[in-house]
């Protein structure tokens, strides 16, 4: 507890953080992309520009409040989940609220961002938003389910329910939960893509379908918010996902490395992908991801 | 008088009177139905002693009124949500006719509840439970939809429960004999194993119909939507917590004291079930009450599945789930209402895009749909984090998984609620369409603001149950203000999070509405882009039929059985059976006369069997 | 001789009994109904009065002249029951008389198995 | 203010260095040039290179391409679409048939000029112009906006009644929301 | 003046004059009925309430002392019955008084009957003497064959030609069974028969008690017996449906009662008792469940009901007796109520089907309003006195070890709310397609309905108005050594 001040200027510093790399990262993802498809692709810092374009366009239009809120839903839930996100093991900075918030309310938290996008695209009155929207959260029930069992296999594992009580044991035990309880990894690795949302996962955006379905009416300033909340998040997810099974990062250079490397996984998968249906995206995380999750919650157990 | 029976006897004065005063004219019958809505929770919170008991004999039957601090948290419920949604109901059914009637049942289902929740022997319980029962069946049927279908089914499941709890109880008389709660569970240690079982399960089995708990939850849905809204808030929030007062006390004060623990599991795995499958037929309701309903289902079954754990976190979850549930039930309920009444109808496929009309309705349901979600910062994450954590510390891991598939797919309902009634497109067909009066409006938005306080101080509440349990057997139960743990010394602290949450929303709010504050326009909900398509006001372009197709598809092979058809297979057999069985009314003379002589004979014949000498 | 003789009684009387019962079963003219309920009755009536008959017995009234001879008397209680009950029977029988009536003016038959509106 | 060219202010100039390497391009195939965009987006040419990606709705699009011959009847849809997007807005007029007509020049149902009924800021010619005309014509764009005189989108509201004098020439049953920024 | 004698004979005397009463004046006809049973209620209330605990009052007829004279006995128990019934009789009479299908030639013959079956009910109940029980459920039957058959558009003749047809085989049973109880004791005094009835052969004693059950168990509407009960109750007029279910079948199962109780000494009749009285509630009640018209359900359900008390009685315990002492209590008030209601309910149908009342508790409140009540109380539901007399009965089940009895009684339960609640359903929440005329309830029948009304309501809210006298009543039918002596002061019992 080293005063307010350090606190503070520790929130803005991850907040800045997870915004920069969130952002490279996603630039390298359109890059590899290009390479993959034999294109030159845009520059790796692409992204702050579109954001900064955004920004700078001089009108906006909205359909109502909740449109108007629906960008700052995301962009709270990012900030916030990131707030309780242990980025470092033992940073000043980057420690933040992370001791007082648990996995569970880290689950539930992160939906907090999509279901209020949700109501804001649910607004606009655009049928493509509202199928966008129906999409997306028939995804989340999904990918939800491995994901979840993961977890639970590794919270009943270790007896703990809190990201640092996980992070402490696998510093003491010296191993990665990736390898230490395989399944559950698999489960969650398995469960990731569908997290992303990135091809064949990237049904709910699906811009040939749905002209980019729950967007599709925000410009401007609303759409820079809910890009930089984009970025953020990813930066979120990767952070969680190395601090529970790939024993979490003690400076910002093994982060990076973790996190990208985690990144690549998704990002690989999704550039050589079609598209599935939404019934097919259900069918497909409650099918081996759910294999596995049982089978690491009955590893765990037992 | 003992101030307890002051108070059944001021309930039931006032029902009378809004009867009557009904019956002379609206104005005098709304004044009473105010009065009662004003002074009976007043008369309970200042006047009504909590250790006071009275003992008094009945045709040989001794009876004992009284609080616990245990039904003293159920009855909050009752006397906060119940005077609410009476006033709520001054507005609801300004226009409608036998509003008498209506008030009578409300007021008298609210005798039941207090009755029961105040009785320390198990005739006074069923008394007032069966008053409950019939009261809120004259409601069900009050609109006269369905009443052969709807109507028959509630009546027929709660006889079902509360016949089931007459026979425990009677059962109880035989062995005990006494009618006293304490004596049976102090007795119940020494009962036979088929007596326990007998007791133990026929009392669960009415509780837990009453909370709607899987394979007997077909009446909820119909009922909880055929009645008028302003009493279904009632009828789900707080009714159905009838329902998890008795498991409550059954479970944990016979079944965790007996070490028949797999009792509480098995309700606990019902209560589980009942959660997902009642959360997925939500999913596909098109009508909003028809989806709270099932919601509703789906919410007791995380309550009854708390409950069922035992565990001190995990009771200390039901109960203070099902706290909330009223509260957020109740708003939700009291809002579909509201549009029923302003809009004139519930059906999302139809409704859309009254938020810039009813925008107060819509806040309060947006509140509660969040603290249903679960999500936080409101009050409804909290119940939901105990939830798992206790399962999660019991090692119940399938258990979790099933209700963390519950309220994922919850969110679907949740948003399906908000986008068919209140999002979409604005239609010209609804451009009249006023807020609700403020007798209908100011019940929904103090539960709404209930739930904003409870995300972060459910210490409020806490107290209260923390109280509660100490009659199921669990003293010194911890808990603080604003930090949640669990068994593992793991923990939340929801100050941090309501203030981490609250800093980054109101920054970005200030920067997203400051930013090009006077270049950003509003358009109507026509204004979308459609390829360049013009929008007529007259065209609906709102998505809303079908909402959830690729779910259903996935989910087909589970939903295409129906629990509701076995049951009506049943029904029709039996009937079949009946109508055999009157066969032998022939209408012939000669047939009676010659079944009397074949008796006589049949009698004479094994006369030896029968008397034997 | 004299125990054939009241057997003969007894069993002419349960013959009767069950002559009527017979026809109450088995016929489906409601006149033969209510005559076997006659004949059941008579029969029922017979037993009754050879009930009450004591072997040698004379006619059961007491007078000074039989005081104390010793001389045996037949039972008198059955003989009165079988007043009351044949009183009784009489009017049942012309209760059912008069609904045979009735019924046979409504249904235009005595039939007992065509009037049968009322079943289940 | 900002678009005058001899008083940009630093921040004006990020801005545009912005908005000229982000175009989002809302292609609305109209005519027969809507072929030219998949070579001029995929591996070949690969416009990413510039910024240059597909936007799906008007809302989150800078650059509204005209493909071609434009007829009466997409006119409505085309101006409603522009309308739609947020300033700044540029558009691009495609071929020989956005510039006067073509070879369609005289037919009853294709308007000539389209400067008329919105305001273009870049046209490349040819018919059609091939993938590397196109991004010639993006690059073209992108100087203009660096230079702040891309500015179709201030003219359209400066002149808002002339134009709407225009369009309704053509289009007869005017039946569109108001414009009113 | 308070002399059980009075019960029967002033009944009897003026049913007999009431022709002659209506050539004097007219109206007399309605009046003279309504004194008599006025007279009845009042005289059974003064003796039943200040008759000493545990001393019956005993009437000899004609000066002959038992055991060779008849005898009355208005003691606890009977005494309860009685009261009932002369109370039930008064408030029939009360609610039929200007009953508009009763015009006055035909009301000569109506009041007739029913003062003569109330009188034969009553003489049921009082008599020692088990052949005048015999004579007085003749009169009972005969006088009901005559209002069954009441009236005459109807099918009623054919229903009190099947009440006749099964009826006059009770009698002879019972006749029969009566033949050989004399043949073995020589006495028809029930009191003396008590004593000497160890003495006989069980095996004729068994035929002896069949005879008996299935005599006595047609009057009381056991199954398979009661072939004759839906006809009758749905064709004889609505007041009369009442007394048969309050006054016809209450004498019918009080002789069953106090014959295996008192008079016959059987253990396993008791078993048989239960037996049918469980088939009688099955079958009723499945039966009444499928039934369209509201007097035919109310009949079945009646059936039902009966059966239930046979159950209740068949525990041969204090409790069970104390439970069927109440359920009869309930039966006979509530059943009453819903026959005087439907009475006025399909007063204007044809068919008297269920689907007609269709919105009816708008047009007839107050009719309505207490054939809610009625089956409210009459399916158990608290606060009204059906619930008390459905624990009592369930308690004593429990004692007696029964359990799936308990299970099948309520099972039973269920499908009687059914029934009921769907004509409640009708009822109230219907709307009225088409018009109707109907037939408001007259004032006086608006009294009687609400009397009882408020019977059940009282007893539902504080049933320790009536558990004394039949905790009294119950010890009384169990002090059989007491009925002996206090009928028999010269012998006892060994």
């Amino acid at each position: 507890m080293e005063g307010i001040g350090y606190k503070i200027l520790g929130a803005l510093l991850t907040t800045l953080l997870a915004f920069t790399v969130g952002m490279f990262y996603a630039g390298f993802r359109r890059k590899i992309i290009a390479r993959i498809q034999n294109r030159v692709g845009p520059p790796v810092y692409q992204n702050f520009l579109d954001v900064l374009k955004l920004l700078s366009k001089k009108t906006s239009v909205n359909h109502g409040i909740m449109q108007h809120l629906a960008p700052l839903w995301l962009i709270t839930m990012s900030v916030s989940t990131l707030m309780f996100i242990p980025v470092l093991k033992d940073g000043l900075f980057f420690t933040n609220l992370n001791f007082s918030g648990d996995l569970i309310f880290l689950l539930y938290i992160m939906v907090f961002g999509p279901l209020g996008m949700a109501l804001g695209a649910g607004q606009t009155g655009n049928p493509n938003s509202a199928i966008g929207v129906s999409r997306g959260l028939t995804q989340m029930v999904g990918f939800e389910i491995p994901w979840i069992m993961a977890i639970v296999a590794l919270m009943i594992q270790y007896k703990t329910t809190s990201v640092t009580g996980l992070l402490d044991i696998q510093s003491q035990n010296g191993t990665w939960m990736m390898f230490s309880s395989p399944l559950a990894f698999i489960a969650a690795l398995l469960a990731m893509p569908g997290m992303f949302r990135y091809a064949p996962f990237d049904i709910v955006g699906a811009p040939a379908e749905l002209a980019s379905g729950p967007i599709s009416e925000f410009g401007g300033k609303y759409l820079s918010t809910m890009m930089t909340s984009g970025s953020i998040f990813a930066f979120v997810k990767l952070t969680l996902y190395v601090d529970l099974f790939m024993g979490g990062a003690s400076n910002l250079i093994e982060l990076v490395i973790k996190t990208f490397a985690l990144y690549m996984y998704p990002v690989l998968w999704g550039a050589v992908s079609p598209r599935f249906r939404t019934e097919q995206a259900v069918r497909y995380f409650w099918g081996w991801p759910l294999f596995f999750g049982f089978a690491a919650l009955i590893y765990a157990a037992f | 008088m003992s101030s307890l029976v002051i108070l059944i006897l001021i309930i039931a004065g006032f029902a009378l009177l809004s009867y009557f005063g009904h019956s002379i004219n609206k104005t005098a019958g709304n004044i009473a139905v105010f009065a009662a809505a004003v002074l009976i929770p007043l008369y309970w919170f200042t006047r009504v002693d909590f250790s006071e008991t009275v003992s008094f004999t009945i045709s040989g039957f001794q009876m004992e009124l009284g609080y616990n601090m245990y039904g003293k948290l159920f009855s909050l419920i009752v006397m906060i949500l119940s005077p609410l949604a009476l006033i709520y109901a001054l507005g609801y059914m300004k226009d409608s006719k036998r509003t008498g009637t209506f008030y009578f049942s409300f007021l008298f289902s609210i005798l039941g509840m207090t009755g029961i929740l105040m009785s320390r022997d198990f005739i006074s319980l069923f008394i007032f439970w069966e008053i409950m029962t019939w009261s809120s069946y004259l409601l069900v049927i009050f609109l006269g939809k369905d009443v052969e279908k709807t109507g028959i089914r509630y009546m027929v499941f709660s006889a079902l429960g509360a016949y089931a709890m007459f026979m425990a109880i009677v059962i109880i008389h035989r062995n005990t004999g006494s009618m006293m709660l304490n004596d049976y569970f102090n007795a119940f240690g020494n009962f036979s194993t088929g007596t326990k079982f007998l007791t133990g399960i026929l009392l669960m089995f009415g509780f837990a119909l009453k909370s709607a708990v899987m394979p007997v939850h077909v009446w909820a849905p119909g009922a909880y939507s055929n009645t008028p809204m302003a009493y279904t808030s009632v009828f789900s929030g707080a009714l159905s917590k009838m329902g998890v007062y008795g498991l409550g006390f059954v479970v944990i004060n016979l079944f965790a004291h007996a070490n028949l623990h797999f009792a509480g599991t098995i309700l606990a795995w019902l209560g589980a079930v009942t959660a997902v499958l009642a959360t997925f037929s939500a999913i596909f309701q098109d009508d909003a009450k028809k989806l709270l309903a099932y919601s509703s289902i789906a919410q007791l079954g995380y309550i009854v599945t708390g409950i069922g754990i035992g565990t001190e976190l995990s009771i200390f979850a039901g109960l203070y789930l099902a706290v909330l549930h009223a509260a957020f039930k109740g708003v939700l309920f009291m809002a579909a209402g509201a549009v029923e009444r302003q809009a004139g109808s519930t059906d999302m496929t139809e409704v859309t895009g009254l938020i810039r009309k009813m925008p107060l309705t819509f806040f309060a349901s947006l509140v509660a749909i969040i603290a249903l979600a679960g999500v936080p910062p409101l009050g409804g994450f909290v119940g939901k984090w105990m939830l798992y954590e206790s399962l999660i510390n019991n090692g119940n891991f399938l258990m979790v998984i099933m209700i963390f598939l519950s309220s994922t797919a919850a969110f679907l309902y949740s948003y399906k609620f908000l986008f068919g009634l209140f999002l979409g497109q604005e239609e010209p067909e609804f451009e009249n369409v006023k807020e609700a009066s403020p007798l209908m409006t100011i019940p929904m938005l103090l539960l709404s603001v209930f739930l904003m306080i409870t995300g972060s101080f459910p210490g409020i509440v806490f107290k209260y149950i923390a109280e509660g349990m100490t009659d199921l057997g669990f003293h010194d139960v911890n808990w603080q203000m604003s930090v949640l743990t669990n068994a593992w010394g793991d923990s939340v602290n929801l100050q941090h999070v309501t203030l981490s949450i609250g800093v980054v929303f109101v920054v970005f709010l200030i920067f997203l509405t400051w930013k090009g504050y006077k270049k950003t326009y509003y358009v109507s909900t026509k204004d979308i882009s459609s390829s360049g398509e013009v929008i007529k006001p007259e065209d609906n372009m709102t998505y809303s039929t079908d909402f959830y197709k690729p779910f259903e598809r996935v989910l087909h092979p589970i939903l295409k059985r129906k629990i509701e058809k076995y049951y009506d297979e049943f029904g029709e057999g039996i009937g079949a059976l009946f109508d055999f069985m009157r066969r032998i009314y022939t209408g012939n003379g000669q047939t009676y006369a010659f079944y009397v002589i074949v008796f006589l004979v049949i009698l004479l014949v094994f006369s030896k069997n029968i008397f034997g000498y | 001789m004299q125990a054939f003789l009241t057997y003969s009684i007894y069993g002419t009387a349960l013959f009767l009994m069950l002559l009527g019962l017979y026809a109450v079963l088995m016929k489906k003219n409601l006149i033969k109904i209510v005559i076997g309920l006659s004949v059941a009755d008579s029969g029922l009536h017979l037993l009754f009065v050879a009930v009450g008959y004591i072997n040698g017995g004379t006619a059961p009234i007491f007078s000074p002249a039989v005081a104390g001879t010793g001389t045996v008397m037949t039972d008198p209680v059955p003989q009165a029951l079988v007043l009351t009950a044949i009183v009784i029977g009489f009017g049942v029988t012309a209760v059912a008389l008069a609904l045979v009536v009735r019924l046979y003016r409504k249904h235009n038959t005595t039939n007992i198995d065509e009037i049968k509106n009322l079943k289940w | 203010m900002y678009n005058d060219k001899e008083s940009q202010k630093i921040v004006d100039i990020i801005q545009n260095f912005a908005r000229k390497h982000s175009l989002f391009v809302l292609a609305y195939g109209t005519g027969c040039g809507a072929i030219e965009i998949p070579p001029t987006m995929t591996s070949r040419y690969d416009a990413e290179r510039f910024g240059i990606r597909g936007a799906a709705t008007p809302r989150q699009a800078d650059v509204l391409l005209i493909t071609g011959y434009l007829a009466t009847k997409t006119l409505k849809r085309v101006i409603r679409v522009y309308e739609q997007m947020q300033d700044p807005k540029y558009v691009m007029g495609f071929g020989s048939c956005a510039i006067n007509g073509g070879m369609y020049w005289d037919s009853y149902n294709t308007i000539n000029m389209l400067d008329k009924y919105i305001p273009v800021d870049v046209y490349i010619n040819g018919c059609m112009p091939r993938p590397e005309a196109v991004i010639a014509g993006f690059v073209k764009l992108q100087k203009l906006i660096q230079e702040g005189k891309a500015d179709g989108w201030d003219r359209y509201k400066k002149n808002l009644d002339e134009y709407r004098a225009n369009q309704k020439k053509i289009i007869t049953n005017w039946v569109m929301p108001d414009f009113n920024r | 003046m308070t002399d059980p004698v009075y019960f029967i004979a002033i009944p009897l005397l003026t049913a007999f004059l009431l022709p002659l009463f209506g050539k004097i004046y007219k109206p007399l006809i309605g009046i003279i009925p309504g004194l008599v049973f006025a007279f009845t209620a009042y005289i059974s209330f003064d003796l039943y309430f200040n008759l000493e605990p545990g001393k019956p009052v005993i009437v000899q007829m004609a000066g002959w002392a038992p055991p060779w004279g008849i005898n009355l006995v208005f003691g606890e128990f009977s005494g309860l019955i009685v009261s009932l019934i002369t109370f039930l009789a008064f408030l029939v009479w009360v609610y039929s008084y200007n009953f508009k299908k009763v015009g006055f030639d035909n009301s000569k013959k109506y009041f007739t009957l029913l003062m003569l079956m109330v009188a034969g009910s009553i003489g049921v109940v009082l008599t020692g003497d088990i052949f005048n029980m015999f004579v007085f459920l003749e009169i009972t039957a005969i006088s009901s064959y005559g209002l069954t058959a009441f009236y005459k558009g109807r099918d009623s003749a054919e229903a009190a030609f099947k009440f006749l047809l099964i009826g006059s085989l009770s009698s002879t049973f019972i006749l029969l069974a009566i033949l050989l109880l004399y043949k073995q004791t020589g006495t028809l005094n029930m009191a003396e028969i008590a004593i000497k009835s160890q003495a006989i052969d069980p095996k004729i004693k068994s035929i002896i008690a069949i005879l008996f059950f299935v005599g006595f168990g047609i009057e009381a509407e056991m199954f398979p017996l009661n072939g004759w009960v839906p006809d009758a109750y749905s064709q004889a007029p609505g007041p009369v449906a009442a007394s048969f279910a309050s006054i016809l079948a209450k004498s019918g199962i009080y002789a069953l009662i106090r014959v295996f109780y008192t008079v016959l000494d059987v253990e396993g009749i008791f078993n048989l008792l239960l037996t049918a009285g469980l088939l009688t509630i099955i079958f009723a009640e499945f039966t009444a469940m499928r039934q369209t018209r509201l007097r035919r359900m109310l009949a079945y359900s009646s059936i039902g009901q009966m059966g239930l008390i046979m159950v209740a009685f068949s525990f041969n315990t204090k409790a069970g007796v104390f439970a069927g002492l109440f359920l009869m209590f309930n039966h006979a008030v509530i059943k009453t109520l819903l026959f005087l209601a439907s009475g006025f309910l399909t007063y204007s149908t044809k068919q008297k089907k269920i689907r007609d009342l269709d919105g009816f508790g708008k047009i007839m409140p107050f009719t309505s309003l207490m054939f809610g009540l009625g089956a409210f109380a009459i399916v158990g539901l608290p606060p009204f006195s059906g619930f008390w007399g459905k624990l009592n009965m369930l308690t004593a089940t429990a004692d007696s070890n029964l359990y799936l009895v308990i299970a099948l009684i309520l099972v039973v339960a269920v499908v009687e709310i059914i029934y009921y609640f769907k004509v409640i359903g009708r009822l109230y929440f219907r709307e009225r397609h088409e018009d109707v005329n109907i037939q408001k309830p007259t004032w006086n029948a608006v009294l009687a309905m609400s009397i009882l009304a408020l019977v059940i309501i009282g007893v539902g809210l504080y049933p320790d108005f009536i558990t004394d006298y039949l905790a009294k009543a119950t010890n009384e039918l169990f002090d059989k050594a007491g009925y002996i002596k206090h009928v028999l002061p010269s012998l006892s019992l060994n």
